[in-house]
């Protein structure tokens, strides 16, 4: 009962219009859970992310964690941004530490580890601009990471990233989770990755996003992706998400 | 000859100063519109808030007439623009002097040692302080002396931050009718001219002399017209200029209009005036005053009359 | 504190985003604040006559004779000339800022030749190069206009020059693999993106311009705000002369304000400007 | 076209790369083409005594009077007491405006309360506000360079407000979900983010500040390259005053220059500014 | 013999260190062949596409189309940039018509069209920031297709969408090279995608990017992820990956 979720409506203005995106999400999500949202593009699923960070007030509901309702943003709920949003005048080692001072042996000492961890080292003192794209993502996660948040929302922080980087970084984030029991929010588009993470799913529909189905991930860790367990949940979500794209488009799936 | 050369001609431009002179009342009637009109001519006005770009305007051929003070002229000839004075416009005897409060403590000349006085360095009014200062047995250096600009200046002598001011019409009217002020000394009691003359560009005279002569006997005109009519002309200046008409009265009565030929006299008093700023290196060289009086035309047209 | 809130603006059910006409009215309010407070101790002072009326009339002063020159229609013949004026001045020197602007900033060697020579030229003083305008343009509008067009260039040209050169290199690739015409690389995707510094240079210049008037109306003028202003500090009309600065600031302040609804018009796509709305 | 060369600067084999100096070196150069071409005709028309010497001496008299004004002294007289006039005024003037610029960006009250009331301002003529300046600060040093910065002031203020309303409001999240400090904000996100438009700013405000001179100069004082020209052209000695022009104009130039080179360390990690280089 | 790559350098100056990229890369593509690129994050491969491209010119090598050189870019090399690079102030609609007008009904009919294709009817007058992740990627790539060029070069270009619509745009593409014959070069970081879709893999290795391997899918269209075929050619990729991955990486891969 720790984080609590309720997003009764939300709408954006778009041209004059109003468009609801999110309509009746409600989620309690355990202290120490990791939850994993998928759905199709354009449900919904950044919109939540940055409600529950308190990016955005602008929704009927409430957000609350441990009772206290999160209206604005801080460092307990970190948040790894769908498109990176680096500083660009900072270099690499400038973006993860940000407000905090390099020359704090601590600091200087986390950075450091994290730039281990993400497989940067060497790229300390580029800019963004001389990044490549899966770079660029690796950064913010550190940026992330090195502020040990109590909950972590995370919006699709592999996506740029070759299959073994991103396996690599998602035995980081299983680690970080079990290690600090943080309390963990990741949307994803590869299934695979949402049941090898998660304790449940959240599978949205679109127009508007709503929970369509919760699927609890009920495996030891560390987890096999070739374990027939694995496989038959893996099938259950595709087929769950096959559904929702019934619901939202006409034409063939074309799979 | 009243054809011929004139015939190219399509428009005279004649430069009025923002003071309170008859070419501003004859601008108002018309008069000299009326007069070229006959030839086919127009009559361009433009008014200016200073001397020196009366000047410029004559350097560049975009002036023709103007009326200009004793400083202005000195620098200009010394700037090698060609022009001539052609008359004598007044003789500023009363049009400068030096201003302080009332119950200043500087009751004679030789009191302004050490005191601040403000002067916009130029004027007439910068000749007129270091004749005083000379006058009183002074040096210059005795005298704090700071350059501002009349409207700048105004400020601070209200707020006491200069003692005096060496200023000319319609300042001096202006000031000791509405505030505390008192002229401490004037160019009648030093007997010092600040003459102020009429200028014809010399090209254009070469060119169009019988103009020249045109021009003057439409300006005689408003000269008369104004002493004749002193209380129309004190009633029109008010309404031209938005002025109380009790300082416009004091004015022209310290600033006499006149439309003569320039005597030895007023040239002796230029060329001192010239030699003195040339010692303070106000110009760069030294000039003969004389070379740029003409009295040619103003005899013509004084003498002549009626003469259509 | 304005960062914390740049949401974009939503149908939500919280008043702020129903009421925006009322806030707008009351944002518009507090902005007479200051100027009513410091014309209230001003019109104190100028009543206890702490300072001579010739150096600073008060208020009400200058209101009776801000009256007197709008009955006597003397106001609007002055004010109709010097709008004219600053107007033309103001298109022909923005226009040829933005002109020049794009070319040098689209082009190196433009840049290279011209740049230079007219940074040199900003910094020429105006009141300097009078006696140059009377010689080539002589006494009448054009030299004035002109005059005012010289100020209201740079500020347009500097900041469109700048505003292209910080265009991002990424959407300039965009533009090349597209193989844009070099109109359309104008039209969509310079002049969009520096459309913020051209506005900026574009109030900047309305500005200066405005600003211009008062040197261009020294030479042989006989009409328009400027001189009214010069004129009257001739003859010690100080409460004229004031008539004058509150104008200057009036029209000034009301085409600023044009310049940044237009803005908010223009700019409607960018990412950032939500936070001014709040 | 620049638009074509967006590349970033690479170690290759393009000798464009190698010689870079030896690239600056010519960018310079070409700089002077114009103003050497504008010279010559200008002397031609001079020495061919097409206009009066008093409307526009040539450049070669220009050039004596410049030699005896140095030779004397007198010119660095008025050079080092203008320039640390402008200084002055610029870094007071700039200064605040770079406060104002950030607190009125950063906060919307500050912003409702307090930008009319500074656009009012801004259109309020300089010469027409002398008398009070004199009043309040006397004539000395106080009031010129105040005069100057009054003028500094709005070119770095709107730039700076209008770079913080510009700053990408995605950015302005990450502050926010990483609870910067409210200092950290200016310092680490607005003042980066907002540097290529208060140079800009810099850069107009420095021109401003040395044209102020021309207006400042004028009261109550007797030294200074704006006294120089206004005092040489009351005595229609044209060539002083061309001196004192040239002076601005090259004063003006370097210090733009200067604050260009400044811009082109300060906005490396910019994706954009690579285009000027080429 | 159509395209032919070769780049015998290329080499960046981060802060002043000369950092290689990309070494003697030499490819020869088909006309209307499809080659995929595959590589650990940062090796090079949006570089790589960049010089083909014609838009990074400073390089030791040659880039030729059916023996001309390619120096600067142009629509015959259509380019799907890995950040989507809309215009901020165009709408969906005007992003995907760019310099081409809609007025025009010729092109107005075909930006419906490719509107419908990839799922973004009822946005077509969104402005980018009004767009999510997914939606974004899908309007470059809209625009990218509009053009029809000779050469197509797709940097990640599905990485930002759900499975489905991932699957949908695999197929649209795959359909419209057969159709129109264009030759593709697609990057990508999903195996099965590469292999679902190509004549031929490039692996590449990374500091300083090199072809590891070149893995060519002799397979018949339409392709089905489950056949054997298929799974042995993605588990051949998968360890020549693996071994670049070695390569690069002390660590261990966390695999
Ligand atoms: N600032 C905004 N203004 C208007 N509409 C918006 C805004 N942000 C998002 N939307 C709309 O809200 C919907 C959901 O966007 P959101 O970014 O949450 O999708 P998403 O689920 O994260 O998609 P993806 O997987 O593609 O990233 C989209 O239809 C989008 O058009
Ligand atoms: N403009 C630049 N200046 C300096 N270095 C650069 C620049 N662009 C890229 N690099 C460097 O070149 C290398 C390759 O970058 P590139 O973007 O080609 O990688 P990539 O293979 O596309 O990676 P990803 O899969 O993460 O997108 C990186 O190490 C990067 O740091
Ligand atoms: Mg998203
Ligand atoms: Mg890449």
């Amino acid at each position: 009962m720790s984080l609590s979720i309720r997003v009764n409506e939300k709408a954006f203005a778009n041209g004059g219009r109003k468009t609801s995106v999110l309509q009746d999400v409600k989620l309690a999500v355990e202290n120490g859970e990791f939850l994993t949202v998928i759905g199709p593009s354009g449900c919904g699923k950044s919109t939540l992310l940055k409600i529950v960070a308190g990016l955005d007030g602008n929704y009927e509901g409430r957000i609350s964690m441990n009772g206290r309702e999160i209206k604005s943003p801080g460092i307990q709920q970190g948040f790894i941004f769908q498109e990176h949003r680096l500083f660009p005048w900072m270099t690499v080692e400038q973006n993860i530490a940000a407000d905090l001072s390099l020359k704090e042996p601590s600091v200087r000492k986390k950075v450091d580890e994290l730039i281990e961890t993400v497989r940067l080292k060497g790229a300390e003192k580029l800019y963004p601009r001389e990044l490549s794209g899966g770079m660029s993502q690796r950064v913010a996660i550190a940026r992330a990471l090195l502020r040990e948040p109590e909950i972590l929302l995370l919006d699709e922080p592999f996506g740029a990233l070759d299959a073994f980087t991103r396996k690599h970084l998602q035995d980081v984030l299983a680690d970080i989770w079990r290690e600090k029991k943080m309390t963990m929010i990741l949307v994803t588009h590869d299934i695979d990755e949402s049941v090898y993470l998660a304790n449940r799913i959240a599978v949205f529909t679109a127009k508007p996003g709503r929970i369509h189905k919760l699927i609890p991930v009920d495996l030891p860790f560390p987890r096999s992706r070739t374990s027939p367990v694995f496989q038959s949940i893996r099938q259950k979500v595709l087929k769950e998400f096959e559904k929702t794209e019934e619901f939202s488009f006409q034409e063939g799936s074309g799979i | 000859g009243s054809n011929g050369s004139g015939k190219d001609l399509k428009v005279i431009n004649i430069g009025v100063q923002q003071s309170l002179s008859p070419l501003l009342l004859a601008k108002e009637k018309g008069w000299f519109e009326k007069e070229f009109a006959k030839e086919g001519i127009k009559v361009k006005w433009t008014e200016f808030q200073s001397g020196p770009p009366q000047f410029e305007g004559i350097a560049a051929d975009k002036l023709d007439f103007s009326q200009v003070g004793n400083s202005p002229v000195i620098a200009g000839q010394a700037a090698g623009i060609d022009f001539k004075e052609i008359g004598l416009s007044q003789d500023g005897l009363k049009a400068n002097g030096i201003l302080v409060k009332k119950g200043s403590g500087i009751n004679d000349i030789k009191d302004l040692k050490g005191k601040k006085v403000a002067v916009a360095k130029g004027s007439s009014g910068f000749d007129f302080l270091y004749k005083v200062i000379d006058k009183a047995g002074l040096k210059p250096s005795d005298v704090n002396i700071i350059q501002l600009q009349p409207d700048e200046a105004m400020p601070a002598f209200d707020s006491g931050a200069i003692d005096a001011w060496s200023i000319w019409e319609p300042f001096l009217s202006l000031k000791t009718i509405k505030s505390d002020a008192e002229i401490l000394v004037d160019g009648e009691q030093i007997d010092r001219y600040s003459p102020g003359f009429t200028l014809v560009r010399s090209e254009f005279a070469e060119q169009h002399p019988e103009e020249v002569v045109r021009f003057l006997k439409v300006y005689d005109k408003a000269v008369k017209w104004q002493k004749a009519h002193k209380k129309e002309a004190v009633e029109a200046y008010s309404k031209i200029k938005g002025i109380d008409k009790e300082v416009v009265e004091n004015v022209l009565d310290n600033t006499e209009p006149l439309n003569e030929p320039i005597t030895d006299r007023i040239i002796q008093t230029q060329q001192e005036t010239a030699d003195f700023q040339y010692e303070l290196k106000a110009i760069n060289k030294q000039i003969d005053v004389k070379e740029v009086v003409d009295n040619s035309f103003m005899k013509k047209a004084l003498k002549g009359g009626d003469d259509e | 504190m304005r960062a914390v809130s740049s949401n974009t603006p939503a149908v939500g059910p919280k008043p702020a985003a129903k009421h925006k006409p009322a806030a707008f009215r009351l944002a518009w309010g507090k902005g007479f604040v200051l100027p009513v407070i410091i014309i209230l101790l001003w019109q104190l002072v100028g009543s206890l006559e702490l300072i001579s009326k010739t150096v600073l009339p008060a208020p009400f002063d200058i209101l009776l004779t801000f009256r007197d020159l709008i009955a006597s229609g003397e106001f609007f013949a002055h004010l109709g000339i010097s709008i004219q004026r600053a107007a033309l001045g103001f298109f022909l020197g923005a226009g040829l800022g933005l002109l020049f602007g794009l070319i040098i900033g689209f082009s190196k060697i433009a840049e290279d030749y011209l740049d230079p020579s007219l940074q040199m030229l900003r910094t020429v003083p105006h009141l300097a190069v009078t006696p140059l305008f009377i010689l080539w343009f002589g006494f009448d509008e054009l030299s004035k206009v002109l005059l005012i067009a010289l100020g209201a260039f740079f500020p347009v040209y500097i900041n469109t020059f700048s505003g292209i050169m910080g265009v991002d290199s990424k959407l300039f690739d965009v533009a090349r693999v597209l193989e844009f015409h070099w109109l359309k690389q104008v039209t969509k995707l310079i002049l969009p993106a520096s459309l913020p510094n051209i506005l900026l240079g574009i109030r900047l210049s309305l500005g200066v311009s405005w600003l211009g008037l008062v040197v261009a109306e020294l030479m042989g003028s006989s009409a328009g705000i400027g001189y009214m202003i010069m004129d009257a500090r001739q003859f010690s009309q100080t409460d004229k002369v004031f008539v004058g600065i509150l104008i200057f600031a009036a029209v000034g302040k009301l085409t600023d304000s044009f310049v940044r609804v237009l803005e908010r018009k223009c700019l409607g796509w960018r990412n950032s400007y939500q936070g001014n709305q709040k």
